[in-house]
């Protein structure tokens, strides 16, 4: 019987231990390290809860440890019968009121911040400036829409910092679910009438990790995205970049210019846009592909990478929508190697903007990046 | 027990409620009063889907779709097929096995107009209208609904002339009794969803 | 019939018997058997996920296959392993807890068992061909267009088992109400049966919105209708609503009976009646009562609104507290008593602290807010595997060890149970507490991969580790079976010096149960009988005929005929010559039914001599 | 079975016959219940008036079936009533439900 109780106290240390040794995990991902108001606010609800298992775990153990130390059968009792009791009023009310009254101090709480969170209103006096941004989740990838703006992109969401922006979330095809952990909640995107709503209102710059959360199909997990929030001057900067990309602009390289060239030659201007003010939208807008960190959301964005990519998109994308519908209608080799290339110079310098993640990296610093 | 359970029985006999007579006519009659609570949850499912989808996706309407005459004939219809089964019930709890088939065999045939009826109006919807099971979610909703209730009607049918041709030479005995009793709950619980389908979807549906 | 029963039978009259048989103990073992094969299948599935996740961007399996694994993993898991769990322990226990000489309905107890046979061998036919890929929950708009007839196999197969699953719970609400024995009040049922009437409630209740969600599915993806389309005007959140309603009901079915039989086992090894047993009943009724009216927590991030989410939130919250009345009526039953370690215990002593983890859990859950968090991460899987696991697995386990020799007449040996037991245990730990910080460290479930650099590493490759854990437990308790059914000693009528009606019988029970109905004089009336009779039950009726059902094999062509239907039913989209399969089967399941219908099946008598021969000393 | 005498038999005879005279007036009034809700469906009247008492006439004529043709206002109805009343809470629930948040 000690045994027993010492092997389950080496298991709660173990666990402890296996916290410690993880952290929190990476800073831009966890939720536990809250930077944005969504996810502080709901950080502080889980804390509460917490705070309030721990109490009732604690009484919980504390009796189950006793009596099973305490109550365990002695050599000596094998015919001992012990007294056969019916209940104790007291004690039964006392467990019926107290967790009563644990769950009402958590259930206030609880219901303020759902209607908090669901305030997705501008104030009047911030009507006019507030950023509304529709997102609309496809099979595999983001589309943004900033209304005001009159700027559409994808994967990567630039936002201001130190002010509410304003989500509308749909979905063309499945359902997905909007989460960026260390700003805030999620939110799923329905297909459809049922447009959900969100804010998200990130207290420092930084590159932001998101993840799809709904189960969408094969590449559900590698429906990456990025946050990128920019101080307020940056974030306008970033606007009047985009505002006046232009389009028509020859590359500088002949490799590239021919890459434009095949670009509509391969009937990829079928589905990508290149230039914020849109265009196809069956594929992510293209406008600022040079400035990406990740290609399709979680690749490093490097040439190499960027070839295989357009020489078989499935090899990083499962079941992604883009795969045997472009080029020459050949579906094992769409494009040659060489027109690959070309085309991945001509989309690695659509770098219209002077804001790029690297000014948002103040957060992402401490852990390293990946190959 | 068994083999007594097979004697006909015969008017000015006892038992009077010959369904609850046996332990297994007990279970039978709460079994089932049970299963009906289950199908009351599964034709609120319905009834929470075609409210949820009414008109959505369809051209025309349900104000403009549904006419009302018909059903009306269609409700009085069912209606008095249940006060028939009722009949039917009353001539069993007296023992009285010829009275009881020949209101059975009114009941069956009420039933099966009412199935004609409904039939035709599917029908008139697909031809005249264009209103069909996959030509939108309102259509969807709409054919599995009252098909649903169309498919209970015709099992009870299926279910009533078996047991009346089973026993037709036998006669009333306390094994078939509460088979008789069940297959008539169950025709009322038909009436039951009926009223509320003439009520929800042809009515509300014509309100607006 | 009866002739054919008791004589000693070779392999293809056991097998007859078996398909035939309207024993409520051999339908007991046929849940048994083919609950624990499926949950061989789902544990191997849970293996390969787990192996997939060991190590980050691992290719193990490709993400299509991974969909599938875990689609079926908590498919097999919940419907074909769980599910038919609670119905062997029900079948095996219910009638001889209340002094039945069988359930109500014998032969829609076979029937019941069938049609979820077949529908369990037909969705895992699946395998063949692309097992369904859109999660158990199976959300649309993905499920409905998913390529293949994974789907189909899946709508199909849950539809028929859950007809069968319906069918049960009517039979074991019946059987509670009216075949108890004289004295067994409500108030003296054992708390197990009480669950199980409970249970049985919730299954009739729950499982229609399940089959119109079904029936509905089926409709859009085999017959072109549009309920989930919102191109044809449809809208997935019905099917979210009607899953739900289904779905959360269903978590407490699984997990009262355990909570039923955890009270048994408690009492009885700890030699005390149960602490405050109206309370647990009470509290037995509140949970099955609230859990109808929380379906929506699970649906807190689809966009309900505040109102709706700060509703569902405090009513899920309610739940704790019954709950707690358990665990606290638990503890305060062993407080005092003389607590005896045996493997049963073992299994529930350890499930307190791991399924209270899960409560709690489950509660932080459901604060509506901080689910925006939580919902579709790591957090949930590990809640839920806490509370399935830590309470219904470790519940099963401890069932099987309690009522094993009634089931065979064999007790499981002990020592093994003990060594299966830390292995599990240990391994379960490990692979799920962990899994709460992946989840809040930002990783969503049903991914099929992580990347490295997303400081996700270690605690996949520790929660990987548990479960080998967890799969050497479950070899060892699957040795112990083996061991114990070739060299097992014999088991008395009452090994554990335990409370309720099934231990006044012999260790395994005669087809007829009790010879004489017994006369039950107050609550655990075995005990009562122990410690103010003579040890055993007085007869409340003069030894007499008793009449018993005939076997029938009626019930397994109904259910073939569903089956064929089924498949014939999900071809037909490539081929309308599969249409005459489907209408084939059809005509099989109707024509059954109405054999069943014409042909009287009166049953037949054991004549009193018979069993006066059997001899008076049978207890 | 004991058998009780013919008597007795008699009695339930003359009961039973009463009941049916209870039964036809059931079956005149939900007639009359279904010529109102029709009656007023085609007589026009503002929408938020007739709803309401289509769907009164609706439930009063079902209960009219429960408890006369179904027979549970006689003894030993009263779990089939419970269960019966239990499934349509759940209806209840379900059907709220679909009509408050399925769309927004
Ligand atoms: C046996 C199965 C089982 C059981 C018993 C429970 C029990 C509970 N569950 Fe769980 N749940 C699941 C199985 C189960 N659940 C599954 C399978 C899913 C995921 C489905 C999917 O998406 O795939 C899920 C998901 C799930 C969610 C949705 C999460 C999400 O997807 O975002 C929520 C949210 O509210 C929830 C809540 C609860 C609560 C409050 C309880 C309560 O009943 C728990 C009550 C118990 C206690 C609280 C402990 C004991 C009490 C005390 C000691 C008293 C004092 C306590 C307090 C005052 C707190 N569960
Ligand atoms: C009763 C329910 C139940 C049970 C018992 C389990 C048991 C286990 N589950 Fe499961 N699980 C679910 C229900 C259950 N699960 C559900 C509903 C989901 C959600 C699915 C979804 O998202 O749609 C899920 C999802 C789920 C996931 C998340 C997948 C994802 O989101 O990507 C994971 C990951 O670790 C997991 C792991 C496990 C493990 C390791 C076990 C272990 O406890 C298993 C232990 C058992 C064994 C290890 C068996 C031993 C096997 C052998 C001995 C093999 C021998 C073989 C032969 C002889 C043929 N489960
Ligand atoms: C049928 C439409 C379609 C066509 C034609 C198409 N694409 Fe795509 N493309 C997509 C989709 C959809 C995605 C998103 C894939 C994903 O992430 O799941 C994508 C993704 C991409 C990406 C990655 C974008 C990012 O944000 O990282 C690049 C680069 C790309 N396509 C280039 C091309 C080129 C070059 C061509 C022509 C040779 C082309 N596409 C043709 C649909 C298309
Ligand atoms: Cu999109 Cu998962
Ligand atoms: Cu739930």
């Amino acid at each position: 019987m000690k045994g027993w109780v010492s092997k389950s106290r080496i298991l709660f240390l173990l666990s402890s231990l296996m916290l410690v040794l993880t952290g929190c995990g990476r800073s831009n991902l966890t939720a536990l390290q809250p930077k944005g108001e969504g996810a502080d606010v709901i950080f502080d609800l889980m804390m509460l809860s917490v705070i309030i298992m721990v109490f009732v775990g604690v009484v919980v153990m504390a009796i189950y440890f006793f009596v099973l130390i305490r109550f365990r059968q002695k050599k000596d009792q094998e015919d001992f019968i012990p007294k056969q009791t019916e209940g104790n009023q007291f004690l039964e009310v006392l467990w019926t009121v107290i967790p009563i009254l644990l769950l009402v101090i958590l259930a206030v709480p609880t219901v303020q911040k759902t209607f908090m969170l669901a305030d997705t209103t501008p104030s009047e006096e911030n009507k006019e400036d507030a950023i509304t941004i529709e997102v609309t989740g496809k099979q595999y990838w983001w589309h943004y829409n900033y209304n005001g703006q009159k700027i559409q992109t994808s994967q990567d969401l630039y936002i201001p910092t130190g002010e509410r922006v304003y989500l509308k979330l749909n979905a063309s095809d499945v359902i997905h679910s909007y989460w960026v952990p260390t700003i805030s909640g999620k939110m799923d995107t329905n297909p459809g009438e049922n447009t959900n709503e969100m804010f998200l209102h990130a207290y420092e710059e930084g590159v932001y990790y998101g993840k799809c959360a709904e189960l969408c199909g094969p590449s559900h997990s590698l429906m990456d995205f990025k946050v990128i929030a920019v101080s307020p001057e940056e974030f306008d900067q970033w606007v009047s970049d985009m505002q006046n990309v232009d389009t028509d602009a020859t590359p500088e390289s002949d490799s590239a210019q021919r890459g434009k060239e095949l670009f509509t030659e391969k009937s990829c201007i079928g589905c990508h846009a290149v230039g914020a003010g849109g265009g196809a939208s069956t594929g992510p807008n293209l406008t600022n592909f040079g400035d990406r960190a990740k290609l399709v959301g979680y690749k490093e964005n490097t040439k190499e990478n960027l070839v295989t990519w357009l020489l078989d998109p499935e090899k990083f994308k499962p079941g992604n929508k883009m795969t045997g519908k472009y080029g020459n209608g050949d579906p094992v080799n769409p494009i040659s190697e060489k027109e690959a290339s070309q085309i991945a110079d001509y989309l690695l310098q659509l770098q219209p903007s002077e804001i790029t993640p690297e000014d948002a990296k103040s957060t992402d610093s401490d852990s390293e990046e990946e190959k | 027990m068994s083999d007594e359970q097979l004697q006909t029985l015969k008017p000015g006999q006892s038992p009077h409620e010959p369904e609850k007579a046996t332990l297994e006519g007990k279970n039978k009659f709460l079994g089932f009063w049970f299963f009906l609570g289950g199908e009351t949850v599964l034709f609120a499912s319905l009834f929470g889907t075609y409210l949820a989808l009414k008109d959505k996706g369809a051209e025309t309407k349900a104000q403009e779709l549904f006419g009302l005459e018909l059903v009306f004939i269609m409700t009085i219809i069912l209606l008095t097929s249940s006060l028939t089964s009722v009949y039917a019930i009353y001539h069993m709890k007296n023992l009285d096995f010829k009275k009881m088939q020949l209101w059975l065999g009114i009941t069956v045939l009420l039933g099966a107009s009412f199935l004609g009826l409904e039939i035709y109006e599917f029908q008139h919807y697909v031809h005249e209208y264009h209103h069909t099971f996959t030509s939108s979610a309102f259509g969807s909703a709409f054919y599995t609904l009252v098909g649903f209730h169309g498919g209970h009607v015709l099992f009870g049918l299926l279910w009533i002339v078996t047991l009346m041709v089973r026993n037709a030479k036998r006669g009333l005995n306390l094994y078939n009794a509460p088979k008789y009793y069940v297959a008539s709950l169950y025709w009322h619980f038909i009436d039951v969803v009926w009223v509320f389908i003439f009520t929800v979807v042809y009515l509300m549906g014509k309100v607006g | 019939m009866s002739t054919a029963t008791a004589q000693k039978q070779g392999f293809g009259a056991t097998l007859w018997d078996y398909l035939t048989t309207v024993d409520h103990k051999k339908i007991a073992i046929l849940y048994l058997v083919s609950g624990g094969i499926f949950f061989l299948a789902g544990g191997l599935e849970a293996l390969l996920i787990r192996i997939q996740l060991m190590v980050p961007d691992n290719n193990f399996v490709s993400s299509g296959m991974y969909n599938q694994l875990i689609t079926m993993h908590g498919t097999t898991m919940i419907f074909l392993a769980a599910m038919p769990f609670i119905f062997a322990l029900m079948n095996i226990a219910v009638p001889l807890q209340i002094g039945a000489r069988d359930v109500a309905f014998p032969f829609l107890n076979s029937l019941g068992f069938w049609l979820f046979f077949f529908g369990g061998v037909l969705l895992n036919l699946s395998w063949f061909t692309g097992a369904p890929d859109a999660g158990w929950t199976a959300y649309a708009p993905l499920s409905t267009t998913s390529p293949g007839h994974g789907m189909d196999f899946y709508v199909l197969g849950l539809q028929i088992s859950g007809a069968g699953t319906l069918i049960g719970g009517i039979n074991f609400l019946v059987t509670i109400i009216n075949m108890r024995a004289p004295g067994m009040t409500y108030m003296r049922m054992p708390l197990f049966t009480w669950t199980a009437l409970v249970t049985s409630v919730l299954i009739l209740f729950a499982f229609p919105a399940l089959t119109v969600g079904l029936f509905l599915m089926m409709f859009d993806r085999l017959f072109g209708a549009g309920f989930f389309d919102p191109t044809m005007g449809g809208n997935h959140v019905i099917w979210e609503h009607l899953f739900w309603i289904f779905g959360h009901p269903e978590v407490y079915i699984l997990v009262l009976p355990i909570f039923g039989l955890f009270s048994d086992i408690i009492s009885t090894f700890s030699k005390k009646r149960l602490f405050g047993y109206s309370a647990m009943v009470f509290a037995t009724v509140l949970i099955g009562f609230l859990g109808f009216m929380v379906w929506a927590h699970h649906m807190f991030t689809t966009g309900l609104g505040p109102i709706a989410n700060s509703i569902f939130a405090i009513a899920t919250m309610a739940i704790a507290v019954p709950t707690g009345i358990k665990i606290f009526n638990w503890l305060f039953t062993m407080w005092g008593g003389v607590i005896r370690m045996t493997a049963a215990m073992l299994w529930t002593v350890a499930f307190i602290p791991s399924f209270t983890l899960g409560g709690f859990t489950g509660v932080m859950l459901a604060a509506a807010a901080a689910d925006f968090q939580y919902h579709d991460t790591y957090f949930v899987v590990a809640h839920f595997h806490y509370v399935i696991v830590g309470g219904v697995v470790f519940g099963v386990f401890a069932g099987l060890h309690y009522w094993w020799p009634k089931m065979f007449g064999k007790i499981l040996d002990e020592k093994l149970g003990k060594l299966a037991f830390w292995p599990f245990f240990i391994g379960f730990h490990l692979t799920f507490f962990i899994q709460h910080f992946l989840g809040l460290m930002g990783m969503p479930r049903r991914y099929w991969v992580f990347h490295s650099g997303d400081g996700l590493d270690l605690g996949n490759l520790i929660s990987t580790i548990g479960a080998f854990f967890m799969t050497l437990g479950t070899l060892i308790f699957l040795y112990n079976v083996i061991i114990t059914s070739i060299k097992g000693e014999k088991a008395s009528a009452d090994p554990w010096d335990a409370r309720t009606l099934e231990w006044s019988i012999p260790s395994p029970p005669p087809f007829y149960n009790f010879k004489q109905t017994p006369l039950v004089r107050g609550l655990d009336p075995l005990w009562v009988e122990k410690r103010q009779g003579n040890g055993k039950m007085t007869p409340a009726e003069p030894l007499g005929d008793i009449h018993m059902p005939n076997n029938s094999f009626i019930p397994f062509m109904i259910s073939l005929g569903s089956f064929v239907m089924g498949y014939g039913l999900i071809y037909q989209v490539d081929d309308s010559r599969w249409l005459f399969v489907a209408i084939a089967g059809l005509l099989i399941t109707l024509g059954s039914m109405f054999v069943r219908s014409v042909k009287d099946d009166l049953g037949y008598h054991i004549h009193k001599e018979d069993l006066e021969e059997k001899g008076a000393g049978s207890e | 079975m004991a058998n009780k005498t013919s008597e007795s038999f008699e009695f339930a005879k003359k009961k039973n016959k009463e009941e049916m005279k209870h039964h036809l007036i059931t079956f005149a009034s939900m007639i009359v219940f279904t010529l109102i809700a029709f009656g007023m469906v085609i007589g026009d009247f503002h929408r938020l008036f007739t709803i309401p008492v289509i769907i009164l006439m609706a439930v009063v004529q079902v209960a009219f079936q429960l408890y006369y043709f179904m027979h549970m206002s006689h003894k030993g109805h009263g779990l089939p009533a419970l269960m019966l009343y239990s499934g349509v809470g759940v209806a209840f629930l379900t059907i709220l439900a679909m009509q408050t948040i399925v769309w927004w």
